[in-house]
C-alpha cells in the first residue's frame, strides 16, 4: 500500500463516546502531526476512524473490518475493559497490533496488545500509599462502579490494605450500577463511616458519568476534602471540566499525567490540541497522554523494525523509550505494560489537579497483580527466551494460549 | 340547506359512494333510508368531514364544505349523532356535553338547562363516566351531546338504536319540536318505518351507493319499500 | 441441492402467501453462494467474499431470527414486548457458557474448571448453574429451557392477570433492566460486565476457523428459513387465527371459549424459545456476550427492526431487521459521526411514509392503482383527499 | 451540615476582612509573610503556626484568603495579594491594605498553593481566631469544627471565650467541647462523670465517639455506665433521624422520577403517544440551563430563574414542532410514535454531540442552592433537593390545575378517546394535539432544568431517564395524573429503604422485580380505571 | 392415605387420571330449570346496577328481557357470562354448574353463548375465519393447533352464510362490514356454536323491519332445541317473537308474564312503555 493506515477505533456515540471521542480526536492530531514530519518510512499516515458506537460485539466487528477490510497497519483503540476483551480474539487470530491507552485493572497481557494505560500498580497503590504515610487516613472506603475496573482493583487495594495491618471494620465497600446518580444514602453512609473518629478518605473507582452527581452530592452533604479526601481514579481534566469543581476544592485523583505539570513538552502538546480542536477551552487528560506515548513508540518502532509489519513491529516496541509530557522518560516492559511515573494531584478551582505528590522515578505496570492469589506467581514477558503473556514463575509453565 | 352534487367516496379501493346527489330543505327533516351497507352512514361522515371524499362538492347553505376541515363542520352549525353513539368514554356525562360549549355562539358556560329536561336521566348520571352508562343512556347523551351545539342541522345516524319504547317516542317527539318549533334542519337515518314516518317529511331512499328515490314522506310507498328496504 | 430445495419448496407451499417461499429461496441462494464464494474462491478474486463479510451476514441473520421472535407476538398477537432483547441474550449466555466450558485449561490462568473470571476474582469452584454446561447438549437444552421458562412465568403471571398493553410492554422493558442489572454484578458468576468471551472452540471445532464460521452462517439460515416456515405454518392454523382474533378482540375470543391467556402464554414461550436460538447463535458469531446485550434500548431496537419491515409479516420483519443493520454497519463506517442522523431520519421516514413498512409499500401501491382505474373509469377529476383520516387496525 | 456553614461563615468573613483595612503586618510578622511565598505546600505549615501566634496585625484575612485559595503574591515584589475573581474577571488587591492593584497582570502573580493537610489546619486556625468573632452562629460553628482537634490551647482559647460568651447556644456548644476534654483528660472518675453528664444530651458524632471510647474503656464503672446511658440515648435519637433521612431522601429521589415523569405522563399518559424523544426534551431543558449560565456568566445566581420559562420554551417549542412535523401523520397508530420518536431521539441526541461535543457541559449550581440546612448534627438537609422536592410539587400542582381548570385538559382528554368524534364536536384537534404535545415537552424541559443540578448534563441525559419514567407513568396507571405522582415517590422510598440493607444494585433490581409483581395485582397500575369505560 | 397406597390408586387401570378426564360437563336439567340466577346484587361505586334480582328460565324456553336504558340487562348477562363478577348471589346452569366460580372460556365452553349489544366481530378475520374460530370444538391449545376443517364442517359454515346472509362477503374483512352485517355476523357466530344457552342482546339494532323479522323467525326456530334469551327495546320484535316476557326495573325484576300482560301492566307502561300511541 502506498500508505500506512492507522485504526481508530473508539467510540463516537452511545455512553462512552463522552470519553472516546477525545481520544479518536488525540490519534488524528497525531497522525496529523506525523504526516507533517513527512510520513513514516517514507509513507504517509492515513487514519481509519469507525464507530463501534459504545457496543462491546461491535469492537469485535469493528477490529475485523479494520484487520481485513482496510487493512490497517496498527490500531488505537477502546476504552472499557469489556470493550478490550471483545476486541481482542479478533487481534489475536488476525495477529493485528493494538494500542491500549486507558488505566485499567490489569491482569491480561497479549502479544497483540500495548497498554499504555496504567496498571493497577501505577495508580491505585500508590494512592494509598500517599493516603496512608502523608495524610495518615486509617478508615477506608472503596467505592466503585459495579465492574470488572473497580472490582480487581478493590480486590487488590483490599488485600494491599490488611498486609498494611488495616482492619477488616475499617474497610468500607460499596459498589453502584453503571451512571448511578442518585447518590444520597452512599454519601451519607460514607459521612457516618467518617465520623467515627479516625482519618477517613474515598478511594474511588466510580466511573465516568456517576462521578458528576456523587461529587455534587459530596459537596451538598458538606464533606469537604479537608474531612473525607476522595482520590479518585477514573476522574480526570476532562470530566471536570463538566462540573462545578468549587466544592471539590482538594479532593484527588492518581495519574501518570496532569495537564497542570508544567514541561516544555506538555505546553507543547497543550497548545497543539487546542489548535487541533480549535476549541482554547479544551483540556488534556491523561489517557490523551497515554495515547501520545502509545503512538511516539509505534512510530519509533516502525522506524526501527523498517515495515510495518506486527511481529517485527511487536519485538521492536520492546524497550522504546519516549519522552513523557510530565518529564522522564517513559519505557516499554517485556510485558507490553509501561514504566511511567505515578502522579497524584489535589483538585483546584479552575478545574485543574495540582500536583502534591509524586514517586521518585517511574513504576513499571504490573501485568500480574502480587496481590492476587491466582496471579502472584504469573509474569508476562514477551521477549524471545519465554514470549508468553502468562507465564507461571513456579510452575514454568505458560499457562492458556500459546501464541 | 345541505346540497350534494357527484360524490364519491372510496375506503381504499373500494368505491362506495358512487357519484352521489342529495338536497335537503331547510328546516325540513329528512329520513335517508336504505338496506345495510348502501352506505349511509358514509354518506353522513362525508358530511362531517369524518371521510374524505374523492371527488364532488358538499355544500352548507351554499358555502364549499368539502374543502373545510372536519372540526369546521361543527362550528357551521352541524350537530351529529353518530352511529354507535360515540361518546367520551372515559369523560363524565358532564365533560361529555361541556366539550360542546366554547363554540356555542353565545359564549355559554354552563350546560344549557333545556338538555336536562329533554332527558333527565344524564342529570342523574352527571358524575358517571360515559362509558359505564347503559347502552340507552349513552345515545341519550349523544344526542344531548349534540344539541348542546346548538346546531342549524342535526344529523342524526339510528338515535333509536337500543332507546327504550318511551324514551324512542320522547326522542321522536323532541326531533318534531326541534323541527317544528325551533324550526332546525334535520337529517335523520333511521330503519323503522314507523317512527321514520313519524318524524320525517321528506325520505331519500339509498341503493348501492347512490340515491335512488326521494320524494316527500307520505308518497313512500310500498313498491318502494320492497324494492329497497325488504331484503 | 436442487433437489433438496425443491422439496423445501414443497414442504414450504404456503397457501395464500406468495412473500415466504421466495423468500426462502432466495436467501438459501444467497446463503450458499456467500459460503461458496468464502471457501472455494481465492482470497484475490472478485467474487472472494470475505470471513469479515460472511460473520457480518451471520449476525444480520441472527437478528433477522430475533426480529421474527418478536413479529411472531407483536404482529400476530399484538403483544409489544420491550424486553426481549431479555431472551435473546439468556440463549447468548447458555451458549456463551457452553463456549467458556471448553476453553478448559486455555485460558490465562490455566485452570481447566473455571473460566477465567471466576479464578481472578477467586471463586474457588464451579458454580451449581454452571454444572454440566460442558455438555453440547445440556446447553443446547438451556438454550432453549432457559428463555422458555422465563418466558412461561412471565407469561403465566402476567396473561392470567391480564396485564395487557403498554403495561405489558414497560413489565417486559422491567425484567429485561431488571436482568441487566442482575448480570452486571459479579456475583451472579456470570463475568459481570466483561460477560463470556475469548471463545476457542464449539464441538472441537476451531472458531477462528473460515470452515467453522462458514458452517454456523450456514446453519444459521437453515435455522432462520426452517423457523420461519414453521411460524408462518402457525399462523395458518387455527391456533394461528385466535392468535390474530386475540390480538382485535381478547374478550369476544374469550367469550367464544378460548382460554387467551394460555394462548398468549404458549406463543411468547415459542417466541422467547426462537430469540434464546438467535443468541446462542449470534455469540459464537460474534465472540462476546455481555450484559449489554439486556439493554432496554436494545429491544427496543428490535420493535424497531420489525416495524420498518412491515408488522405482521413474517418476512418482512426478517428483511426489516437485515435492512437496518445492515443500514448501520454502512453508515458508521461511511460517516462515524453523523450515522445517527441518518439511521434516526431512516426511522422518522419509514414511518411517515410506509406505515406498514416495506412489505406495506407493496399493498399501499396496489390500492393507489386500483383507485386510480376506479376513478378513470368513472371520469371524474381526482380532488385529493385534504386529510387522512383511515384509522388503521395497527 | 457544620463545614458548610463553615465555608459560608468564611466567604461572608471574606468579604468583611477585604473591606475592612486591616493594620498592617508587625516586624515580627514580616519575615514569616516572606518565607511564606518561598516555601512549598506542607512546608508552609509551620510558617502558618508561628504566624499565628505570633504577635502582630490580625491573619484572619490571610488565612481565609489563603483557605480560599485566593493568595497569590507578586513576583517581583513578594508582596501579598488577595484575588478577587467575580465570574470572568480577576481582580487583585493588596491583601493588608486593600489598595487595588488593576494594573497586575496574571503573569506577575504567582499562586500560594494550599492542599489539604493545609487548609485542615486553616480552618482550625481560622475558627480559634473567630471564638470572639461579634456573630454568634459564626463562634458556634467556630467551637463546633474544633471539636475534632482539643489540644491543650485550643481548650484554653474556648476557656476564655466561654467566660465572656453571652449567647446560651454558644455556651452549650463550648460546655460540651469543655467536656469532651475534661472526659479525656480529668483525672477523677467524678469529674469525667460530670462531664458525661455535660455530654449526653449532645448529638455531636465526636461525643458519640468520645462516649463510644469511655462505655469501653473508663477505668471507672460508673463513668462506663453513665456513657453507656449517653450512647443508648444518642443511639435512640440516631434511629429516628436516620429514619428521617431516608424518608427525606426517598422524597427526593422520588421528586426526580416525578420531574423526569410528569412531562410524559401527558405526552405518554394523556395523549398516548409513545414518546421515546421525551429523554431529549429534559436533556434540551437542561442545555438551555447550560446556555444561560454560559451567556449570562455574572447572573449564576439568577440563572436558574431564567431557565425555568425559557427551557420551557425551548423543549415546548420542539415539541410542538415534533408534533407538526411526524406525530401529526402519526393519529390512531400510537405504536408507530414508538419507532418516530426513537429516530427523533437519535437525532437530537446526535445533535446535542455535534453543538456542544459529546462531553458533560459544566452547569453551576447558584449559591442558594448550595450546601444543606443543618436541623442538628444528625439529620441535615440538602438543600438544592429540598428545593426540587418543592419545585416538583409546584409544577405538578400547576399541570393539574392546566388540566382541570382550561378546556385544554378536557380537549385532550376528547381528542385521545375519539378523534373523529372530537372533530365533529368542533374540536380543533391540530391545535390541542400541538399544544398538548408542547406542553408535556416543555415540562419536560423544566424537569431538565432542575436535573442540570444534580446530575450530568450531556447528550445521554434523556437516556439516563426515559426508562424510569415510563416505568413511573405506567406504575401509576397510564393517564391518571395522581398516579404518576403517588408512583413517584413510591418508588423513590421504596428505593432508598431497601438500599441501605442490599446496596444500590440489588435495591434497584428489587424495585423492577416490585414492579413486575405489583402489576400483577393490580394490571392497569396504581390508579386504574375502572368499570366498563375503561375497556 | 400412605404412599403404596397412593401408589396403588395411580396405577388402576380402570381410572383415567383427573388430568386425562373428559370435562365436558353434562348439564344436568333434572328439574326443567336451564339458568337459575338467585339474589344478584352488584354495585359499581354504590350504584346499585343488580338489586336482588332473581331469574329463572327453563330448558328450551324463549325468554324476553325488556326493561329501561340502564335496568340492568346487559349487566345480568355480564354476569351469567363470567365478564363482570357480582357483589353476592348465585347463578347456576342446571342443578350442579356453578356459573361464579368458572371464567368466560369455560363458560363459553358450557355452551353459554352471547351476542354483544355493541357487534364485536373480528376485524382483521374474514366472516369466514369468525365463523371458523367460532365452531364449537376443542378450544384448548395443542388441538387449536392441529385442527383442521372437516367437510362436515365446511358444510355448516356455509350453511350459516346462507342463514345469515353474508355468502358474498364470506371472503371480506369483517373490519369492513356495516353496522347491520357486523350484527349477522355476530349472529353467525352464535350459531356456529351451537350453544345450550344463547344470551342476545339487541340483535335488531340497527336492522330494517324486514331483517328483523328474519332475525325473530331465526330465533323462535332455534328456541326448543336450544334456550334462548333476548334483550331487545323494539317491541314489534318482542311482540313477535315472545312468549314470556320478563321486565328488569332498576335491577331487579319489576313484571313477569305474556306479552299482553306485560303490555297492560300499568308500572310497565309507566317506566317503559310509555302510553300506548
Ligand atoms: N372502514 C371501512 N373499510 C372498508 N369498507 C367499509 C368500511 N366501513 C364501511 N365499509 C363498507 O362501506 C359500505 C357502506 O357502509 P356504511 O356503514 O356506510 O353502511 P350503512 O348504510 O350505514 O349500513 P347500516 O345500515 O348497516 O349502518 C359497506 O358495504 C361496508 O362494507
Ligand atoms: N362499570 C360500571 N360503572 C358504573 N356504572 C355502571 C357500570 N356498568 C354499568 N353501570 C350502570 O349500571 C346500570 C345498568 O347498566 P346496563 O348496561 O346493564 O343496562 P341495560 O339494561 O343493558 O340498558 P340498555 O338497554 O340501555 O342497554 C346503568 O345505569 C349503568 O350506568
Ligand atoms: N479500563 C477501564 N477503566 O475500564
Ligand atoms: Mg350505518
Ligand atoms: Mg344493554
Amino acid at each position: 500500500a502506498d500508505t500506512i493506515k492507522v485504526g481508530v477505533l473508539h467510540s463516537l456515540s452511545g455512553t462512552m463516546a463522552i470519553s472516546e471521542t477525545t481520544l479518536k480526536d488525540t490519534v488524528l492530531m497525531m497522525v496529523e502531526e506525523q504526516n507533517k514530519k513527512g510520513g513514516l518510512l517514507g509513507k504517509k499516515l492515513e487514519a481509519v476512524v469507525v464507530d463501534p458506537a459504545s457496543n462491546w460485539p461491535l469492537f469485535a466487528e469493528k477490529t475485523r473490518e479494520l484487520l481485513t477490510k482496510d487493512q490497517v497497519d496498527v490500531i488505537f483503540g477502546c476504552w472499557t475493559s469489556v470493550s478490550r476483551k471483545s476486541a481482542l480474539p479478533v487481534l489475536e487470530e488476525l495477529n493485528g497490533l493494538m494500542f491500549y491507552p486507558v488505566q485499567y485493572e490489569g491482569e491480561e497481557s497479549s502479544k497483540n496488545v500495548f497498554y499504555t494505560g496504567a496498571a493497577p500498580n501505577q495508580q491505585a497503590i500508590p494512592a494509598v500509599d500517599y493516603l496512608m504515610n502523608d495524610l495518615g487516613v486509617k478508615r477506608w472506603v472503596l467505592a466503585g462502579t459495579d465492574y470488572v475496573y473497580p472490582r480487581t482493583t478493590n480486590k487488590i487495594l483490599e488485600a494491599y490494605l490488611k498486609a498494611k495491618g488495616v482492619a477488616e471494620e475499617d474497610i468500607m465497600i460499596n459498589y453502584t450500577p453503571f451512571g448511578h446518580s442518585d447518590w444520597q444514602s452512599i454519601v451519607s453512609d460514607i459521612k457516618s463511616f467518617g465520623a467515627e473518629g479516625k482519618k477517613t478518605a474515598v478511594v474511588s473507582t466510580i466511573n465516568g458519568d456517576a462521578n458528576v452527581p456523587f461529587y455534587k452530592e459530596l459537596g451538598n452533604q458538606g464533606i469537604s476534602a479537608e474531612d473525607i479526601p476522595v482520590v479518585a481514579f477514573s476522574v480526570g481534566e476532562e470530566e471536570l471540566s463538566g462540573l462545578d469543581t468549587k466544592p471539590l476544592v482538594g479532593h484527588l485523583a492518581a495519574w501518570n499525567y496532569f495537564q497542570s505539570v508544567e514541561s516544555d513538552a506538555n505546553s507543547a502538546f497543550i497548545s497543539q490540541w487546542k489548535a487541533f480542536t480549535g476549541n482554547p477551552d479544551r483540556v488534556t487528560n491523561d489517557p490523551m497522554e497515554a495515547t501520545y506515548i502509545g503512538f511516539k513508540m509505534w512510530t519509533q518502532a516502525v522506524e526501527k523494525a523498517g515495515t510495518t509489519d506486527v511481529d517485527a513491529v511487536e519485538q521492536a516496541m520492546i524497550g522504546q523509550e519516549t519522552e513523557n509530557l510530565t518529564g522522564g522518560m517513559a519505557y516499554m516492559n517485556k510485558n507490553h505494560h509501561l514504566s511511567k511515573p505515578v502522579l497524584i494531584g489535589e483538585i483546584q478551582d479552575d478545574g485543574q489537579f495540582e500536583v502534591v505528590w509524586e514517586t521518585e522515578g517511574v513504576v513499571p505496570g504490573d501485568a500480574w497483580s502480587d496481590f492476587l492469589p491466582g496471579s502472584k506467581d504469573l509474569i508476562a514477558d514477551w521477549t524471545a527466551s519465554i514470549s508468553c503473556g502468562n507465564y507461571n514463575t513456579v510452575t514454568k509453565t505458560c499457562s492458556g494460549q500459546n501464541y | 340547506m345541505i346540497s350534494i352534487n357527484n360524490v364519491n367516496q372510496f375506503y381504499g379501493g373500494t368505491q362506495i359512494l358512487w357519484d352521489l346527489n342529495l338536497d335537503i330543505k331547510p328546516g325540513s327533516c329528512t329520513c335517508i333510508m336504505g338496506r345495510n351497507g348502501v352506505g349511509k352512514t358514509t354518506l353522513l361522515k362525508c358530511i362531517m368531514g369524518l371521510l374524505p371524499v374523492s371527488s364532488g362538492e358538499i355544500l352548507l347553505e351554499g358555502e364549499p364544505l368539502q374543502k373545510k376541515k372536519a372540526e369546521y363542520r361543527a362550528p357551521a352549525g352541524i350537530g351529529y349523532v353518530p352511529q354507535g353513539r360515540d361518546i367520551f368514554p372515559l369523560l363524565t356525562v358532564e365533560e361529555n356535553l361541556k366539550i360542546g360549549l366554547p363554540i356555542r355562539k353565545d359564549g355559554a358556560k354552563e350546560i344549557p338547562e333545556k338538555i336536562f329536561e329533554l332527558f333527565p336521566v344524564l342529570k342523574e348520571m352527571l358524575q358517571r363516566r360515559g362509558g359505564d352508562l347503559s347502552g340507552g343512556q349513552q345515545q341519550q347523551l349523544a344526542i344531548g351531546r349534540a344539541l348542546v351545539l346548538e346546531p342549524k342541522v342535526l344529523i342524526l345516524d339510528e338515535p333509536n338504536e337500543g332507546i327504550q319504547p318511551n324514551i324512542v317516542k320522547q326522542i321522536g317527539d323532541v326531533i318534531l319540536k326541534l323541527n317544528k318549533e325551533e324550526g332546525l334542519t334535520v337529517i335523520l337515518i333511521e330503519q323503522k318505518l314507523g317512527f321514520a314516518r313519524r318524524v320525517s317529511e321528506e325520505f331519500r331512499l339509498m341503493e348501492r351507493g347512490r340515491v335512488v328515490a326521494s320524494d316527500r314522506m307520505d308518497n313512500l310507498s310500498e313498491e318502494l319499500i320492497r324494492q329497497y328496504l325488504a331484503v | 441441492m436442487s433437489s433438496l430445495l425443491s422439496s423445501f419448496m414443497r414442504f414450504s407451499r404456503i397457501n395464500g402467501d406468495s412473500r415466504v417461499a421466495p423468500f426462502v429461496v432466495v436467501l438459501l441462494v444467497v446463503t450458499a453462494l456467500a459460503s461458496f464464494c468464502n471457501l472455494l474462491m481465492p482470497a484475490d478474486s472478485v467474487f472472494y467474499v470475505s470471513t469479515y463479510t460472511i460473520t457480518l451476514l451471520g449476525k444480520y441473520l441472527c437478528y433477522a431470527m430475533l426480529a421474527l421472535a418478536v413479529d411472531v407476538i407483536w404482529g400476530y398477537c399484538g403483544i409489544l414486548s420491550l424486553g426481549h432483547g431479555a431472551f435473546f441474550a439468556l440463549g447468548g449466555y447458555a451458549m456463551g457458557m457452553y463456549l467458556m466450558r471448553q476453553i478448559g485449561d486455555r485460558g490465562v490462568y490455566g485452570n481447566p474448571e473455571l473460566p477465567d473470571f471466576m479464578v481472578f476474582l477467586n471463586w474457588s469452584e464451579l458454580p451449581w448453574f454452571w454444572q454440566g454446561m460442558d455438555q453440547f447438549w445440556v446447553a443446547m437444552l438451556m438454550v432453549l429451557m432457559v428463555p422458555g421458562l422465563l418466558a412461561y412465568l412471565f407469561g403465566w403471571l402476567a396473561f392470567r392477570s391480564r396485564v395487557t398493553g403498554v403495561y405489558l410492554s414497560i413489565m417486559t422493558q422491567a425484567l429485561t433492566y431488571a436482568l441487566l442489572l442482575s448480570f452486571f454484578r459479579n456475583e451472579m458468576g456470570f463475568g459481570g460486565n466483561n460477560g463470556l468471551t475469548d471463545f476457542k472452540d464449539i464441538l472441537g471445532f476451531d472458531l477462528q476457523s473460515d470452515n467453522t464460521r462458514v458452517s454456523l452462517f450456514i446453519i444459521t439460515a437453515l435455522l432462520l428459513c426452517g423457523l420461519l416456515v414453521l411460524s408462518k405454518k402457525i399462523m395458518q392454523t387455527r391456533f394461528g387465527k385466535v392468535i390474530v382474533a386475540i390480538r382485535d378482540g381478547e374478550s369476544r375470543a374469550r367469550f367464544i371459549g378460548y382460554r387467551t391467556e394460555n394462548y398468549k402464554v404458549w406463543l411468547f414461550v415459542y417466541s422467547a424459545m426462537i430469540a434464546g436460538i438467535a443468541g446462542a447463535l449470534y455469540v459464537p458469531q460474534v465472540g462476546i456476550i455481555n450484559p449489554g446485550e439486556f439493554s432496554p434500548i436494545n429491544s427496543i431496537e428490535i420493535v424497531i427492526w420489525v416495524a420498518v419491515g412491515g408488522r405482521g409479516t413474517l418476512v418482512g420483519a426478517i428483511i426489516g431487521a437485515i435492512l437496518v443493520n445492515y443500514a448501520k454497519t454502512k453508515f458508521t463506517a461511511i460517516m462515524p459521526d453523523g450515522w445517527l442522523f441518518a439511521l434516526g431520519a431512516m426511522f422518522v421516514l419509514v414511518t411517515l411514509y410506509l406505515p406498514k413498512g416495506l412489505m406495506g409499500l407493496v399493498a399501499q401501491l396496489k390500492d393507489q392503482q386500483l383507485k386510480g382505474e376506479a376513478l378513470k373509469s368513472n371520469k371524474v377529476a381526482d380532488n385529493s383527499p385534504n386529510e387522512k383520516t383511515e384509522e388503521g387496525h395497527a | 451540615m457544620r463545614y458548610i456553614n463553615a465555608i459560608c461563615a468564611c466567604l461572608l468573613g471574606l468579604l468583611i476582612s477585604t473591606s475592612v483595612l486591616a493594620e498592617p503586618p508587625s516586624e515580627a510578622q514580616q519575615p514569616l509573610l516572606l518565607e511564606l511565598t518561598e516555601v512549598k505546600l506542607n512546608k508552609a505549615l509551620p510558617v502558618l503556626q508561628q504566624l499565628e501566634t505570633t504577635e502582630g496585625a490580625d491573619m484572619l484575612a490571610l488565612f481565609k484568603t489563603m483557605l480560599n485559595g485566593d493568595l497569590y503574591y507578586e513576583k517581583e515584589s513578594k508582596r501579598l495579594i488577595a484575588a478577587l475573581k467575580e465570574q470572568s474577571v480577576t481582580r487583585y488587591t493588596d491583601l493588608f491594605s486593600g489598595e487595588e492593584l488593576n494594573d497586575l497582570s496574571k503573569n506577575q502573580v504567582s499562586k500560594i498553593k494550599v492542599n489539604n493537610k493545609l487548609r485542615g489546619y486553616l480552618g482550625e486556625a481560622i475558627a480559634r481566631m473567630q471564638l470572639n468573632h461579634p456573630d454568634s452562629v459564626v463562634r458556634k460553628d467556630a467551637v463546633r469544627s474544633l471539636f475534632s482537634d482539643l489540644g491543650a490551647n485550643t481548650i484554653e482559647l474556648i476557656r476564655t471565650a466561654r467566660l465572656k460568651e453571652q449567647s446560651r447556644s454558644v455556651q452549650d456548644v463550648m460546655d460540651v467541647a469543655l467536656a469532651l476534654y475534661r472526659t479525656e483528660h480529668a483525672a477523677e472518675a467524678t469529674d469525667r462523670l460530670q462531664a458525661v453528664k455535660v455530654l449526653e444530651g449532645s448529638l455531636e458524632p465526636e461525643v458519640r465517639n468520645q462516649l463510644t471510647k469511655l462505655a469501653e474503656n473508663d477505668p471507672s464503672r460508673s463513668v462506663r455506665k453513665a456513657a453507656q446511658t449517653g450512647l443508648d440515648k444518642i443511639d435512640q435519637k440516631a434511629e429516628m433521624y436516620g429514619f428521617i433521612n431516608q424518608l427525606f431522601f426517598g422524597l427526593s429521589l422520588g421528586s426526580v422520577l416525578l420531574l423526569a415523569a410528569i412531562g410524559l405522563a401527558i405526552t405518554f399518559g394523556v395523549m398516548g403517544v409513545i414518546n421515546m424523544a421525551h429523554g431529549e426534551m429534559i436533556m434540551l431543558g437542561a442545555y438551555t440551563t447550560y446556555v444561560v449560565q454560559l451567556m449570562l456568566p455574572n447572573m449564576i445566581e439568577y440563572s436558574l430563574w431564567i431557565a425555568v420559562p425559557l427551557a420551557f420554551m425551548v423543549s415546548g417549542l420542539a415539541g410542538i414542532l415534533i408534533e407538526r412535523l411526524v406525530i401529526r401523520h402519526l393519529h390512531g397508530r400510537p405504536l408507530e410514535t414508538l419507532l418516530a420518536t426513537f429516530g427523533i431521539s437519535l437525532i437530537l441526541q446526535q445533535m446535542v454531540r455535534t453543538v456542544f461535543s459529546p462531553l458533560n457541559r459544566q452547569v453551576a449550581t447558584p449559591d442558594w442552592m448550595s450546601g444543606s440546612i443543618e436541623i442538628n448534627p444528625l439529620l441535615s438537609l440538602t438543600l438544592n433537593r429540598l428545593y426540587i422536592v418543592a419545585f416538583a410539587l409546584l409544577v405538578f400542582m400547576i399541570l393539574l390545575i392546566v388540566l382541570k381548570k382550561t378546556s385544554l385538559g378536557l380537549n385532550v382528554r376528547a381528542v385521545s378517546q375519539n378523534r373523529d368524534m372530537a372533530k365533529a364536536m368542533g374540536i380543533r384537534t391540530d391545535r390541542v394535539d400541538a399544544l398538548t404535545f408542547g406542553l408535556g415537552s416543555g415540562i419536560a424541559g423544566i424537569a431538565g432544568v432542575a436535573l442540570s443540578q444534580l446530575t450530568n448534563v450531556g447528550p445521554n441525559l434523556g437516556q439516563a431517564y426515559i426508562i424510569d419514567s415510563f416505568m413511573v407513568v405506567v406504575f401509576g396507571g397510564v393517564g391518571n395524573l395522581w398516579g404518576t405522582l403517588v408512583a413517584a415517590f413510591t418508588l423513590g422510598v421504596a428505593n432508598k429503604f431497601i438500599e441501605p440493607v442490599t446496596g444500590a444494585v440489588l435495591a434497584s433490581i428489587l424495585v423492577l422485580v416490585f414492579i413486575i409483581l405489583f402489576i400483577q395485582k393490580r394490571p392497569k397500575g396504581l390508579f386504574p380505571q375502572k368499570g366498563r369505560a375503561a375497556e | 392415605m400412605s404412599l403404596l397406597d397412593t401408589t396403588r390408586e395411580v396405577m388402576r387401570r380402570d381410572q383415567v387420571w383427573p388430568f386425562l378426564q373428559d370435562h365436558s360437563q353434562e348439564v344436568d336439567i333434572s328439574h326443567q330449570v336451564l339458568l337459575y340466577v338467585e339474589g344478584l346484587n352488584l354495585s359499581f361505586d354504590g350504584f346499585k346496577a343488580l338489586n336482588d334480582l332473581n331469574l329463572y328460565i327453563n330448558d328450551g324456553e324463549l325468554r324476553c328481557l325488556i326493561g329501561a336504558n340502564g335496568a340492568g340487562k346487559t349487566t345480568l348477562m355480564d354476569v351469567i357470562t363470567g365478564k363482570t363478577k357480582c357483589d353476592s348471589g348465585t347463578v347456576y346452569f342446571g342443578q350442579s354448574l356453578n356459573l361464579l366460580e368458572k371464567d368466560e372460556a369455560e363458560i363459553a365452553q358450557l355452551g353459554i353463548g352471547r351476542k354483544f349489544q355493541k357487534p364485536t366481530v373480528f376485524e382483521a378475520h374474514t366472516v369466514m375465519d369468525n365463523l371458523e374460530l367460532s365452531l364449537k370444538s376443542n378450544k384448548s391449545v395443542m388441538p387449536t393447533l392441529l385442527a383442521t376443517l372437516n367437510s362436515a364442517e365446511y358444510d355448516q359454515i356455509d350453511h350459516v352464510l346462507e342463514t345469515i346472509g353474508l355468502k358474498g362477503e364470506r371472503m371480506m374483512l369483517a373490519g369492513s362490514l356495516s353496522h347491520g352485517q357486523k350484527q349477522w355476523l355476530e349472529i353467525g357466530m352464535l350459531l356456529m356454536a351451537n350453544p345450550r344457552l344463547l344470551l342476545v342482546d339487541e340483535p335488531v339494532a340497527g336492522m330494517t323491519v324486514q331483517e328483523g323479522e328474519r332475525t325473530a323467525e331465526l330465533l323462535t326456530s332455534l328456541a326448543g332445541e336450544r334456550t334462548v334469551v333476548v334483550v331487545e327495546h323494539d317491541m314489534e320484535f318482542v311482540r313477535s317473537i315472545a312468549r314470556t316476557v320478563t321486565v328488569l326495573h332498576q335491577g331487579s325484576v319489576l313484571a313477569e308474564g305474556t306479552m299482553d300482560e306485560i303490555q297492560n301492566n300499568q308500572d310497565v307502561i309507566e317506566v317503559y312503555l310509555g302510553e300506548a300511541p
